[in-house]
């Protein structure tokens, strides 16, 4: 029983066809990788699914239910919270002030009681601040909770964008690209901390990367995606084969690992 | 947390009681009623620059239309307390008629909050200016209020203590709007509308509910200032007007309450003090502005709020708003 | 070529580079490397012009550049492929092109090297009445690069520019560079992945919070175990 | 409740103890700057041409203007700094009625006697006892003109071309239209601008349209002074249709503005300069002498209206409060701008002369009386 | 019929005087992204300009035009150093409000020294032309056709030419088009130059045409002007054209079918209308930012 499935899915810009035959699935738990090469339309479907980009035609499932045509809030509030490939944080707020903006659809407060700084109010306020130091602490933010985003090194605003993203109490996560701009002792750390956030959250995590160090050392399962169509789709091993993968987007020189 | 509730009491501790020596000073006529009309005057910028920053500089909407909801709290406040022969004691019919005001210059706010909010930026700044100058026409023409000639005769109910409650009022009610969940969700709006989005914040429903609540106070402001000077004048509530009211919210830091407040008392100072120059008198004001925008060009405060921990803790004397509710 | 000597930049109170010195040979590829917030986009910033340093200097052909404007660097043959691409996103590609071309005014010259480019980038070719904004973002990333080879030239400063890209189109900016360098452009590359850098750099440095850690041959580098337990991922390598 | 004697103004530029002190509220900036700066030279030219004479009951005569940026609020704070800081005896201003009626209510409260210039609507002096006005009001004005449209210039049909933002553009205007109905004319175009515009080609040509014999433009002379060009120049009215206007035509700049366009139309107006009358004949020698230049209407009711205060207060012989509002509530005064006698409701009671444009100059045409 | 065609005519010039004066503020506005508040004191600046070069220095109608477009240009490039230079890494809103700024200092400057008495700009020599029972004359023909080719070369000199191209990188990203070559300073100096000059040629030829310039005359041309440049897409040079053009002739046709008292308010509703069903104007693009 998939989590997510698309049907059908393109997204068209004026003639510029970015993706034509968009068929995928996931089920609960896995940890799917989306490659391809640049251009190919990996953040365009990753912007159709959250509804940023309305789908010129075509499904998308969420949770036995279609999500085409909703805002991206209703999406988000469903359960699928995302990361971009160019940071978007809140720069000039805090860290701790990020993850607290992320954690809003789940205050339970009214208007009036922040006004009014109800014992309800005040309760879920200490409740918001605890839980945001708890996530902080996760990715070992925490002593930086006052920061400014802006200020953080970039492999820290990368680890700060997945924690607000799963702030959202998500049930999908999709990372566009999260370890570009990583140094290779940086991009292994993420790696064991993507594993680990899927266990401990029980989340299903779709990601687009380019360094297969990452890629084929945490995906289960990948798509690859060429001109907007799904040119292959297997495990790792399967996919570090495949002639017309190796021929789009790998290339002959095998990559690292 | 504690240290915080207890500078909060302090601040509240001290407004009232500034409230008090102020009113005090008027009763026995150390302050003279020009200084009683001056710190009225003052007051009602607290109450209009607080809450367009609420709409501009907390939500990151920019909005040229303040005018038209002082406008549209000031005339039906005024046909409550003229039109009406309501059987109420005073202090009454003017609580009752700076709620309807307030509350129909909120219904505008929603209205034209509404469509609008497709638009960005620089397109909603004249949309909104275009809102206040048709509600001001609409005034202008609307011959039950006086149309071109102006409403006037209207009971002369505000007085400073009336006004400066109001301030401290809206004030409250803005900080503490500031301060929930529901403020963070205006402030991801103005920091990355997408990003917002993205994490789950109905970012129309904020947009909307900021000029609601911006355009009730500015409802407010504008009624308090009609039962000031008993008189409402369509061409009072003109962009000039909404114009000075985004000054003092620029000048004090697009998003600092303490900043909108301390520009609005110094602005209305300055202008006060300029008075007597006559035909120069605005000309220093353009030249006054000017320098203090090149010179602070986040505003006063920037986006960060003034706060009693200075007293506590020397080596800041600003505090970053990120720090507040922690 | 270049000479940065004693170099201190500030970003208000941070002090971001502490004191460094180095030096870029004609005809060859110098790598800096380093962790994120090293300082070496600030580096390549004040080369440029962007930023000003406190103190030191930095010469290029004996030129002192650090009081130039930083369109008067650039005149002086010293590009930059900046961090995040800075591509002019209301423009299009082609657009984008001629203006790295601004300063130059030979025509001939400047209809051969945009074919150089859409040679070396077919799909900027693919994509040239596009508006470069709404590219994807390798795509950008291969704008930014041939913006930069627009101007021919003489230093090309690269920011991180296998950032975002596919694999395959790693390995052609790699041989690019490498391309470049042997048609005669000196090269000062900064980049994350580290294994790449050196094995195409002649020298390299190695940056640490604002200071040069260690510095020589890239090869020799490249096979310190030091280097590769900080900067090569450890475990995973050759 | 504010004892006025001896006044004793708070230390201000060249104030001394023992000065009488007159406020002004005008607007020194803002939309109708060019009144206020008007206004003030005239009482400037009356207080210089009165302490040359000694003063006023042997003191030496102060004008403090408070700018008012032409705005109510500020009309209202202004009026209370004079009379609270500056310890003024009485008031001068405002220009506009709706400024007046913001600052009226502090002066009758303070009971510090004003005196407008040129405010017309009949609400101003109703605030209280202590306002007064040396304006005609509206309903005068505008039924002069009405009726002079009827019976000296046989017109039935009439147009009305106001200024939506100027309170004494629409009170003249509708007026005219009540009067000029009630003669058993009809209006038969109503179009409106505001302040500001330059372009009037369109609503001329509706106004055209309609084919009115007479054009009834109560607005000031910057405005009128374009209207009558465009008139006759752009949109070709034919010169048997005359405009018609109020005492805001009275400028030099309407000469200037509309050139020969202004030949031949009509406007209401407190005095003449034909009329051999030796007050007006000293106002404009004198202020042609202090300004080189010709002063107009707003500048000879300013200089009645500080004129009225002045001459009260050598009547009362004192700057007391209730002496000196009786005082000018029974003044009578030969004032530039006609015979100032002031009725029951503190509005003066004169008689208007219709003026004629002939030659780019003011001509006398006929008098009116109330 | 003729009525009609008069009442276009009308709307069409009053049209053409937004347009010329949008056009400026249009272009600065694409560059630096600034809402120039004070272009239209600038405008007023320049008619002043005019008037002094003609009745002072007896200069005949087109020196004068010249005059002032060389005076307001060098104010332009002045005002820039002065107040918007500072603030380029400023909040965007800071330059906006020192613009306020200069905006109440020109007009009260101008009170100040001059007097807020309008004063008669000396006309040049009218003709009008008549045809089928409507008027034309020419200074309506004068300014819409100053208009329309001053859109054209504008529009070539932007989209076209290389100081176009810097104009419009400098746009962009100010620190990408440095790495480009490109002098950012002059850059930005030049077009507040030729904004400015386009608002003095404004203010001379709409003095001329009304014949009067007084101190507060830029205010709601400059307010009209920003409306027409929005409701074409503001920043684009075309659009502050049809933007004007759309203005004056909604204007026009309010007042001609009765409802001049409304006439600002249904101005200011048909740009919201516009601006819902196109919210970057007629001729903006409304993309949606690529994430
Ligand atoms: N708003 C848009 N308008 C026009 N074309 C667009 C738009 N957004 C994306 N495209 C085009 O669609 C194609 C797919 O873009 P997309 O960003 O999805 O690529 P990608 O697979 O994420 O590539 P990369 O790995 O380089 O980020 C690209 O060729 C891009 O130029
Ligand atoms: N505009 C700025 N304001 C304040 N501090 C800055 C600014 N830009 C950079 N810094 C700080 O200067 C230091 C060096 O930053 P720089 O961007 O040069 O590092 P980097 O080596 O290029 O890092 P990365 O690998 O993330 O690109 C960092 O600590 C960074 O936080
Ligand atoms: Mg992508
Ligand atoms: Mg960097």
């Amino acid at each position: 029983m998939p989590i997510l499935e698309t049907k059908q899915l393109i997204k068209t810009f004026g003639g510029l066809t970015a993706v034509s035959e968009f068929d995928i699935y996931l089920n609960k738990g896995e940890l799917i990788g989306l490659i391809g090469p640049n251009g190919a339309g990996k953040t365009t479907a990753f912007n159709m699914l959250t509804g940023v980009y309305q789908p010129t035609s075509g499904q998308i499932n969420f949770l036995d239910e279609s999500v085409v045509g909703k805002y991206p809030y209703e999406i988000t509030q469903k359960g699928i919270a995302r990361t971009f490939q160019n940071i978007r944080l809140f720069k000039d707020l805090s860290v701790i002030d990020n993850v607290k903006i992320a954690y809003h659809q789940n205050v339970n407060y009214s208007v009036l009681d922040s006004i009014l700084q109800t014992r309800k109010y005040r309760q879920e306020e200490k409740e918001i601040t605890e839980k945001a130091l708890e996530f902080l602490k996760i990715f070992k933010l925490d002593h930086k909770s006052q920061e400014y985003a802006k200020n953080l090194p970039y492999g820290e605003q990368r680890r700060l964008e997945i924690a607000r993203a799963l702030a959202t109490k998500p049930k999908l996560v999709l990372l566009d690209e999260p370890a570009a701009g990583m140094n290779p002792q940086e991009t292994q750390e993420l790696l064991g901390l993507i594993k680990w956030i899927r266990e401990y959250f029980d989340l299903t995590i779709l990601l687009i990367e380019h360094d297969m160090s990452l890629v084929m050392n945490v995906c289960e399962r990948i798509y690859v995606l060429d001109y907007g169509k799904i040119i292959a789709h297997g495990t790792p091993q399967e996919i570090k084969i495949n002639p017309r993968v190796i021929e789009a987007y790998l290339g002959e020189e095998v990559p690292v690992c | 947390m504690r240290a915080m509730d207890k500078n909060r009491l302090i601040v509240a501790a001290g407004a009232v009681a500034l409230g008090i020596i102020l009113q005090l000073l008027i009763w026995n006529g150390t302050l003279n009623a020009y200084y009683a009309q001056v710190l009225t005057m003052m007051s009602i910028f607290v109450i209009m620059a607080t809450s367009l920053n609420l709409i501009n500089g907390i939500t990151g909407q920019f909005s040229l239309g303040h005018a038209g909801f002082a406008a549209v709290g000031g005339y039906f406040s005024a046909i409550i307390t003229t039109r009406l022969q309501l059987p109420l004691p005073a202090p009454m019919i003017f609580t009752i008629s700076l709620l309807v005001g307030g509350l129909i210059a909120a219904l505008a706010g929603f209205l034209i909050g509404l469509p609008t909010l497709r638009l960005k930026g620089d397109y909603l700044a004249i949309a909104t200016l275009g809102f206040g100058e048709i509600i001001r026409v609409l005034f202008l023409n609307w011959k039950y209020v006086g149309a071109a000639a102006g409403m006037w005769g209207i009971p002369g109910y505000t007085n400073f203590i009336w006004a400066y409650m109001l301030a401290v009022l809206t004030v409250i009610f803005i900080v503490h709007f500031m301060n929930s969940s529901h403020g963070r969700a205006c402030i991801s709006i103005r920091e990355d509308e997408i990003a917002a989005e993205t994490m789950g914040i109905n970012t129309t429903k904020y947009k909307v509910m900021a000029f609601t609540f911006g355009a009730f106070f500015a409802g407010v402001g504008g009624a308090v200032l009609g039962h000031l000077i008993r008189l409402l004048h369509p061409a009072t509530f003109s962009m000039t007007f909404s114009v000075e009211i985004l000054l003092m919210v620029v000048l004090g830091g697009l998003g600092s309450i303490t900043g909108s407040i301390s520009a609005a008392i110094l602005l209305t100072f300055v202008s006060e003090a300029l008075r007597k120059f006559n035909e120069l008198r605005m000309v220093i004001y353009a030249l006054m502005l000017i320098g203090i925008m090149l010179f602070r060009p986040q505003g006063l405060f920037g986006r960060k709020e003034f706060s009693l921990d200075l007293l506590t803790d020397s080596r800041f004397m600003f505090k970053s708003s990120k720090n507040r509710g922690a | 070529m270049l000479k940065v000597k004693d170099l201190n930049v500030y970003y208000g109170g941070i002090h971001a580079i502490k004191g460094i010195s180095l030096e870029v040979e004609e005809g060859q590829i110098v790598t800096l490397i380093g962790a994120n917030g090293a300082g070496k986009t600030t580096i390549l910033r004040t080369i440029s012009g962007l930023n000003k340093g406190k103190s030191g200097t930095i010469t290029f052909k004996n030129t002192e550049i650090q009081t130039m404007p930083a369109q008067e660097i650039m005149a002086m043959g010293i590009s930059q492929v900046p961090e995040g691409r800075r591509i002019f996103p209301a423009m299009s590609v082609l657009e984008n092109l001629q203006l790295g071309a601004y300063r130059r005014k030979d025509r001939a010259g400047i209809k051969n090297d945009m074919e150089r480019v859409f040679d070396k980038f077919p799909r900027l070719l693919e994509r040239i009445k596009q508006q470069a904004g709404t590219l994807s973002g390798g795509e950008q990333q291969m704008l930014a690069m041939g913006r930069a080879l627009m101007s021919r030239p003489k230093l090309l400063l690269l920011d991180e520019p296998s950032m975002g890209l596919a694999p395959l189109f790693v390995q052609a900016i790699f041989s690019t560079i490498k391309e470049l360098n042997q048609e005669g452009t000196t090269i000062l590359l900064v980049e994350q992945n580290a294994h790449m850098a050196l094995s195409i750099a002649h020298q390299a440095y190695v940056l640490e919070t604002g200071r040069i850690v260690l510095s020589g041959d890239a090869k020799e580098l490249a096979s310190s175990p030091e280097i590769s337990e900080a900067y090569l991922g450890g475990t995973i390598g050759h | 409740n504010k004892p006025a004697e001896p006044a004793a103004p708070a230390a201000g530029d060249n104030t001394e103890e023992g000065d009488i002190v007159i406020g002004g509220i005008l607007p020194m900036t803002g939309a109708i700057a060019t009144f206020g700066q008007s206004s003030k030279k005239g009482v400037d030219l009356l207080v210089e041409q009165v302490n040359a004479k000694g003063g006023v009951l042997g003191r030496k005569v102060v004008f403090k203007v408070e700018d008012n940026k032409s705005t109510q609020a500020d009309s209202a704070t202004a009026a209370q700094k004079l009379i609270q800081q500056d310890k003024v005896v009485a008031i001068v201003g405002a220009v506009a009625s709706s400024n007046s009626l913001a600052a009226a209510p502090i002066a009758q409260e303070a009971k510090i006697p004003m005196v407008s210039g040129s405010s017309t609507n009949p609400a101003v002096t109703e605030v209280g006892d202590y306002i007064f006005r040396a304006a005609f009001i509206d309903p005068f004005q505008g039924a002069v003109m009405a009726n002079f449209a009827t019976k000296d210039l046989k017109a039935v049909k009439a147009a009305i071309m106001t200024d939506a933002n100027s309170d004494y553009s629409i009170g003249l205007g509708n007026v005219f239209k009540d009067v000029f109905t009630a003669n058993g004319g009809t209006i038969v175009s109503e179009v409106s601008f505001v302040s500001g515009d330059t372009d009037f080609n369109t609503i001329l040509t509706t106004v055209k349209n309609a084919k009115p014999d007479v054009v009834f433009v109560p607005s000031y002379y910057d405005t009128v002074g374009l209207i009558l060009n465009q008139a006759k120049n752009n949109v070709g009215f034919p010169a048997e249709v005359k405009f018609l206007g109020g005492d805001g035509w009275d400028s030099p700049a309407l000469f200037e503005l509309a050139g020969d366009a202004a030949n031949g139309h009509y406007f209401s107006n407190h005095y003449s300069p034909d009329v051999d009358s030796p007050e007006v004949k000293a106002f404009i020698d004198a202020y042609k002498a202090k300004y080189n230049e010709v002063p107009d209407a707003l500048a000879a009711l300013a200089y009645d209206a500080a004129n009225m205060i002045l001459t009260s207060i050598e009547k009362a012989g004192t700057t007391d409060a209730p002496a000196l509002r009786d005082a000018i509530a029974a003044v009578e005064l030969n004032a530039v701008t006609g015979k100032i006698k002031l009725n029951e409701k503190r509005d003066p009671v004169k008689s208007a002369v219709v003026i004629v444009v002939e030659d780019q100059k003011q001509k006398y045409f006929t008098t009116v009386n109330p | 019929m003729a009525e009609f065609l008069q009442q276009l005519i009308n709307g069409i010039s009053l049209g053409s005087v937004y347009a010329l004066v949008a056009l400026g503020y249009t272009m600065v506005y694409g560059i630096v992204r600034l809402i120039n508040f004070a272009h239209g004191d600038v405008y007023m600046v320049g008619a002043f300009a005019g008037y002094f070069a003609i009745k002072t220095f007896k200069l005949p109608f087109f020196a004068a035009l010249v005059a002032a477009m060389a005076v307001c240009a060098i104010l332009g490039v002045i005002m820039e150093r002065i107040a918007y230079k500072p603030l380029r890494n400023a909040p965007r809103v800071a330059a906006l409000m020192t613009a306020v700024g200069l905006s109440m200092f020109y007009q009260n400057f101008t009170i100040y020294r001059i007097g807020a008495q309008p004063k008669a700009f000396p006309k040049i020599a009218q003709v009008n032309w008549q045809f089928a029972g409507v008027t034309v004359s020419n200074s309506q023909v004068l300014i819409l056709g100053t208009a329309i080719a001053l859109m054209i070369i504008l529009h070539f000199v932007v989209q076209h030419t290389k100081m176009g191209k810097a104009m419009r990188a400098v746009s962009q990203d100010r620190d990408a088009a440095m790495l480009m070559g490109i002098n950012v300073d002059n850059t930005i100096s030049f077009t507040f130059a030729i904004g400015s000059a386009l608002a003095a040629a404004g203010g001379v030829l709409v003095g001329q045409y009304y014949g009067v310039v007084q101190p507060l005359m830029g205010a709601l041309p400059g307010l009209k002007a920003f409306v027409a440049a929005v409701l074409g897409g503001i920043g684009i040079i075309p659009g502050a054209m049809i933007g004007g053009l759309i203005l004056g002739v909604a204007e026009a046709g309010v007042s001609a079918v009765g409802f001049s008292t409304y006439r600002d308010a249904v101005a200011f509703g048909i740009l919201i209308l516009i601006l819902i069903v196109k919210p970057a104007g007629i001729l903006g693009k409304n993309v949606r930012e690529k994430v």
